[in-house]
């Protein structure tokens, strides 16, 4: 336990010491899991066509980098993973408020968004092929119906977890129904919500695979597909570090974004 | 308009486990608009849920409650209260808990508002406090803030000074008493301060052990401001520690 | 979006719209590459009035045929079995031409595992894709050594999965497709036991299809693509290397190609009538004893040869 | 909002009135649904070959039924998705409380886990095999990994949340460990932790066509692949719908053990 | 073993916003093994704080806190507390409660000292009531019986009467000095009303507003029990209240 005072708050922020230490714990699991396959691959325990060396990775990396495949497939992805992804949680988190508000809405709609929940992304493509063609509206679509419910049932329990006596507050003093929604629901639920709206980011990525099975010509879900057509490990790894590092990049963002949201906590 | 209040014949019971516990038990009272009542009554007999009741925020399953004529449920008169766990927004400062839900005024008349009240309670240079970092009776200040910012018709005081030191808490019964005879607002105060019912109230309601029922209504005929000391004010204290105290015997499987 | 242009019939925006698989770089392996590449395809669409536009499925054949019954596309270069199961469950289409035999697939073993022959793998876990070409062509390769699906324990994996199978030796031999193949090859990881090299019969074949509806109000544009496929299949006979490099665009390694088209003599065998008869016939045969369609379809209906005897005529012109 | 008095209460619960009028609700929106399925494929603006009528899908269920299959194929699914499913949520149920309890933990693993989240289960394939060859194991596996991640994201939010001055308590009290845990930690987190196994139980439903795609020869993955592999969109969807309701059972079943567990909030 | 108090210059502050609030100010106090000590103060003025500090909850930035000869940190004496927000466990009955933490007694033992001391506070009926089914006093007494049922060396209480009844409260503190003479227990209570602070104190610290520094302490040289309407104690009340009300002036940034 840190001593809290002023002095020692201020100095530490300003050296910032513990940032450093911070990094280097960071950075000890992936170096371990990188030294790990390092020696695992080097040492020829497993075939190298399929655990491919570090340096055939990297080799594959620069290569995808320098001939513009990698700007094109990320680009690609991200424009359609990124529509979907915010029309999920924009959808996720209506239906969350007005189920988590109204228990009739959740008691309508519960069993059947419970089911839907269930089905597998791939199961869909052909009603959506169907309905939507194989345009990016059917991919979209597809990365939608993967981040809305994360970010549905997060922010239900979100919602239903805020204090009774601070709604029985509210009904006293008149409070506005917009305020109601965005100055008491909102605050108490958020915590909860952007768990869900980083569980929705990762399912996100994880259904572009499955998205860019229809009618893709670039994309890094397109690319895991192609490459292990090909038999191309290096490459399916250095596309799922990718996925990995600009997933793990939202995260990133969607976890400040939440700390800053969130600073009254910590205040 | 009119807003006196009426209550017949209220009952109410809680459900704990299996077992139905009556709480309230054919209260009737009335309490004229501008009026200002205080009610006394041993922990847990049903002080709390009395007010929530008048306040509509709990139902109530036998009697009326009618406020300036109507049911209290669908009456619009403007209520507030001061409950007795604070009930502040954890994420908002301690000026924007007060200002909250303060609609209709200009910003600026807002903002004045809330220094006033602020600076009311003594909580100026915390105006950016959030609720965690306040004491215990900050916490209390600002709940007491919120409600006198809103000058409702009927305030509902749910032991609102109970973590208040001495000096703060005659402060702030003053400062009440002050609302109360600027604003003619109705005021229903529960407290476990014998001598606060007496300072502040028209009437003092003594209500029996749970389920509470009316026991005895002391009315208090003194002029205000009233003398703490005074003959008068101890003679009643006395008549009232009596009718407390003397619960005890009537009521022997409830330990006090 | 996808769902723009009506079932193909008025004035609407001209344009063919043919899916193929994608088998890397979003560039066709068949005819309709040399088709493309040496503008052959354009050359007649622009005779007819059409516009082209090529639809690479990274998810093949099941992916294709969805978009060609949600009616996303309008022609279709797929897989032999795939095109006939998608007409065998209703999907009203025309099979317009054909590229027989030249889809490779072998069968593999591990290096060291010391199977020799087709014998051996009694009993032992054999993997390929269930209703695939690959499929068939097991099945072609079992019956030749008096052998029976039920004589060896069939395991269910995509090409991809069964080669990273064949290399950490979790199955005993993988029917391939030639990229698989060529890759386990090369690497080391295995040897092929038996292939379509000597028996072409054990290939598989593409289909050319059309949607009925399509090809019945666009029959020049049907037209015009089978008239570019014959001439790419003539080209490619007639300039193997040439060919060959146009082919490596798909993504295909060099290898792959070299166990497609052995000694680099590429025959695509753009046909319809009898030939194609013959070929789909063997493939619904085969589907249909193996329960994967319900009805084998008629052929006779099926194969309309006549695009092709139009697009024929005007190249002898 | 009901009167809350005994009487009334023990009424409404012996005939059960409200729970008939609840039935009725959570019929409405899945006959809906059913309702504009049969509208739009009998009246075949779709191709039926895409969206088979109601009466072919019927018929495939009930052939599928008495044939055996759909009984063979749940059994096989099921014992993966249970095993998968309770490894995936023990697991990240025991990360989850180390990470939310211990900051430097969370610090550690935080950056790789969160960059693995992302990664879709497909690309996982190669290397599992590789790695635990074409067995259940790698099945189960990949259940794991889909189930983990949901798991452990809501228990850290859960734990996290827990009040600090219930924690101050503890250490005054000298609350023993494991009752710091189990009757501090737990409950607070439980709501939380209850979405998070929702959703992990969703995942590991999705994550089963994933998973069959490596050498099954039953299952309902299976079946979905290769009944889209052969154009039976009646069987596809059927195994939709079966995959929705046994997911729905096990969400239900779930969100039971929840409301047990938590009646405290009602009581 | 002796575990006697010793606070020295002891100060502390709180991060608010970017500001920085002295809390505690060179705050030196010695308490005794045994002995009961009584603190009032302002709202607001670091009670609560102090109390923290010395139950090892937070952590100070100057002075010593020792404990029988030990850094408080790293002493092992057994404390108590009473917090001012009672703190139960929402997912516990009110005698899972109270018997949480009572380690090292047969099943039947802890039942019994959970049973009597549910009769202590008054909650007989309520063992299985849920702390959101309890009324604010209730709450606070299954917290006090918690406190009480462990048996600490060192009991902190905060406030632990704030919401009884007249009563209700004069039997708890009796019921607290009760204990304090069977178990020679330490205790240290903070509480707003100085006749509580004169009737159970050896001492009665007084602070000053905040930052907390001690302004005065009274040793009440009263034989127990005490009688609250006695000539010593009155004169002594007056004495305390005078020191008291006085603050006002000396700090008039400060509202009161
Ligand atoms: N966690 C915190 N962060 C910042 N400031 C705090 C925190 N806790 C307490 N304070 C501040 O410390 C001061 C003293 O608080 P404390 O709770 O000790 O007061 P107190 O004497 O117990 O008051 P009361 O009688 O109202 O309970 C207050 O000004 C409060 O705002
Ligand atoms: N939500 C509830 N569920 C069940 N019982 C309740 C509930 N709220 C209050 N009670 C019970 O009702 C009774 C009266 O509670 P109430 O809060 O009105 O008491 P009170 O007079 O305000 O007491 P105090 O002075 O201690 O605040 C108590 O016995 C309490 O246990
Ligand atoms: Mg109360
Ligand atoms: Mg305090």
């Amino acid at each position: 336990m840190a001593l809290e005072t002023g002095k020692e708050k201020q100095i530490s922020r300003r050296i910032s010491l513990t940032g450093l230490v911070n990094l280097a714990n960071n950075g000890i699991v992936p170096l371990t899991l990188i030294f790990c396959w390092w020696y695992l691959s080097s040492s020829e325990i497993f075939p190298p066509i399929l655990m491919p060396p570090l340096t055939k990775i990297w080799s594959a990396f620069t290569k995808n980098l320098t001939n513009g495949l990698l700007a094109k497939d990320l680009i690609s992805s991200l424009s359609i993973v990124l529509q979907g992804y915010i029309g999920g949680s924009l959808l996720g988190l209506t239906a969350g408020i007005l189920m988590g508000i109204f228990p009739r809405v959740k008691r309508l709609f519960d069993p059947v968004l419970n089911g839907l929940r269930q089905i597998p992304p791939l199961a869909w493509i052909p009603l959506l092929i169907l309905w939507f063609g194989i345009g990016d509206a059917s991919k979209v679509i597809l990365i939608i119906t993967g981040s809305f419910f994360p970010v549905l049932l997060n922010t239900v329990n979100g919602i239903t977890g805020v204090p009774q006596g601070l709604l029985e507050f509210a009904k006293l003093y008149k409070i506005k129904k917009r305020d109601i929604l965005l100055r008491i629901y909102l605050p108490g639920a958020l915590s909860s919500i952007f768990v869900g709206l980083r569980l929705g980011a990762s399912t996100a990525w994880m259904s572009i695979v499955a998205a860019e099975m229809i009618a893709a010509t670039a994309g890094v879900g397109y690319r895991i597909n192609d490459a292990r057509n090909l038999m191309q490990s290096d490459v399916v790894i250095v596309y799922m570090i990718l996925i990995g590092c600009i997933g793990g990049i939202m995260d990133f963002v969607i976890k400040a974004i939440a700390r800053y949201v969130l600073k009254w906590q910590r205040a | 308009m009119g807003f006196d209040l009426h209550i017949n014949a209220l009952s109410k019971s809680f459900w704990v486990g299996s077992e139905s516990i009556p709480v309230l038990d054919n209260i009737t009272l009335d309490i004229k608009e501008g009026e200002f009542v205080s009610i006394v009554g041993h922990s847990g007999c049903g002080k709390s849920t009395l007010l929530k009741i008048i306040a509509g925020l709990v139902e109530y399953s036998a009697g009326t409650v009618l406020c300036g004529g109507q049911d209290l449920r669908e009456s619009d008169v403007h209520r507030g209260m001061i409950f007795q766990d604070h009930r502040l927004l954890p994420w908002l400062t301690v000026a924007e808990n007060i200002g909250f839900g303060l609609y209709g005024l200009a910003e600026q008349e807002k903002q004045g508002r809330i220094r006033e009240h602020i600076e009311l309670v003594g909580l100026k240079g915390f105006e950016k406090a959030y609720p965690h970092q306040l004491s215990g009776g900050m916490a209390q200040r600002t709940a007491i803030a919120r409600a006198f910012v809103h000058k409702p018709d009927i305030l509902l005081l749910d032991e609102p000074f109970g973590a208040l030191d001495a000096l703060t808490r005659i402060q702030m019964q003053d400062e009440v008493l002050k609302i109360w005879e600027q604003q003619k607002t109705t005021m229903i105060l529960v407290t476990h301060d014998i001598d606060e019912a007496i300072y502040l109230g028209d009437r003092v309601v003594i209500n029996t052990n749970r389920p509470a029922s009316i026991k005895k209504i002391f009315t208090v005929d003194l002029a205000r401001p009233r003398e703490r000391t005074g003959h008068y004010f101890s003679l009643l204290k006395a008549q009232i520690m009596q009718e407390f105290f003397d619960s005890k015997k009537r009521d022997p499987e409830y330990y006090l | 979006a996808g769902k723009s242009s009506p079932t193909g019939a008025g004035e609407a925006a001209k344009v063919v719209r043919i899916g193929y698989v994608d088998s890397g770089k979003s560039f066709p392996n068949d005819a309709l590459a040399i088709a493309i590449d040496k503008g052959f395809l354009k050359a007649e669409l622009d005779k007819a009035g059409y516009q082209l536009e090529a639809i690479p499925f990274t998810g093949a054949g099941p992916a294709i045929n969805e978009a060609i019954a949600g009616s996303s596309i309008d022609m279709a270069s797929s897989g032999d079995v795939p095109v006939t199961i998608a007409k065998s469950n209703g999907v009203d289409t025309v099979l317009v031409a054909a590229e027989v035999g030249f889809n490779d697939a072998a069968l593999v073993v591990p290096k060291d595992a010391g199977v020799t022959s087709i014998q051996a793998l009694k009993g032992k876990k054999v993997a390929t894709l269930k209703g695939s070409y690959m499929h068939k062509s097991l099945a072609d390769m079992l019956t030749a050594n008096n052998l029976t699906i039920n004589d060896i324990e069939f395991v269910n994996m995509t090409s991809q999965d069964a080669a990273a199978a064949i290399i950490s030796k979790t199955v005993d031999a993988a029917v391939l497709s030639a990229v698989q193949e060529a890759q386990i090859v090369k690497s080391g990881h295995g040897v092929i036991l038996l292939s379509g090299a000597d028996n072409p019969e054990w290939k598989g074949s593409h289909g050319i299809i059309a949607r009925s509806a399509y090809a019945q109000a666009n029959k020049e544009a049907v037209t015009a693509v089978v008239s570019a496929l014959i001439q790419a299949g003539e080209y490619a006979k007639a300039n193997s290397q040439e060919a060959i490099t146009i082919l490596e665009k798909s993504g295909y390694p060099l290898e792959a190609l070299a166990l497609l088209f052995p000694d680099q003599k590429i025959d695509f065998n753009v046909v319809a009538g009898d030939a194609a008869k013959k070929a789909f016939a063997g493939v619904a045969n085969f589907l249909f004893a193996n329960e994967l369609i319900r009805d084998k379809p008629d052929l006779d209906q099926w194969i309309d040869s006549s695009y092709y005897q139009e697009a024929s005529k005007a190249i002898k012109k």
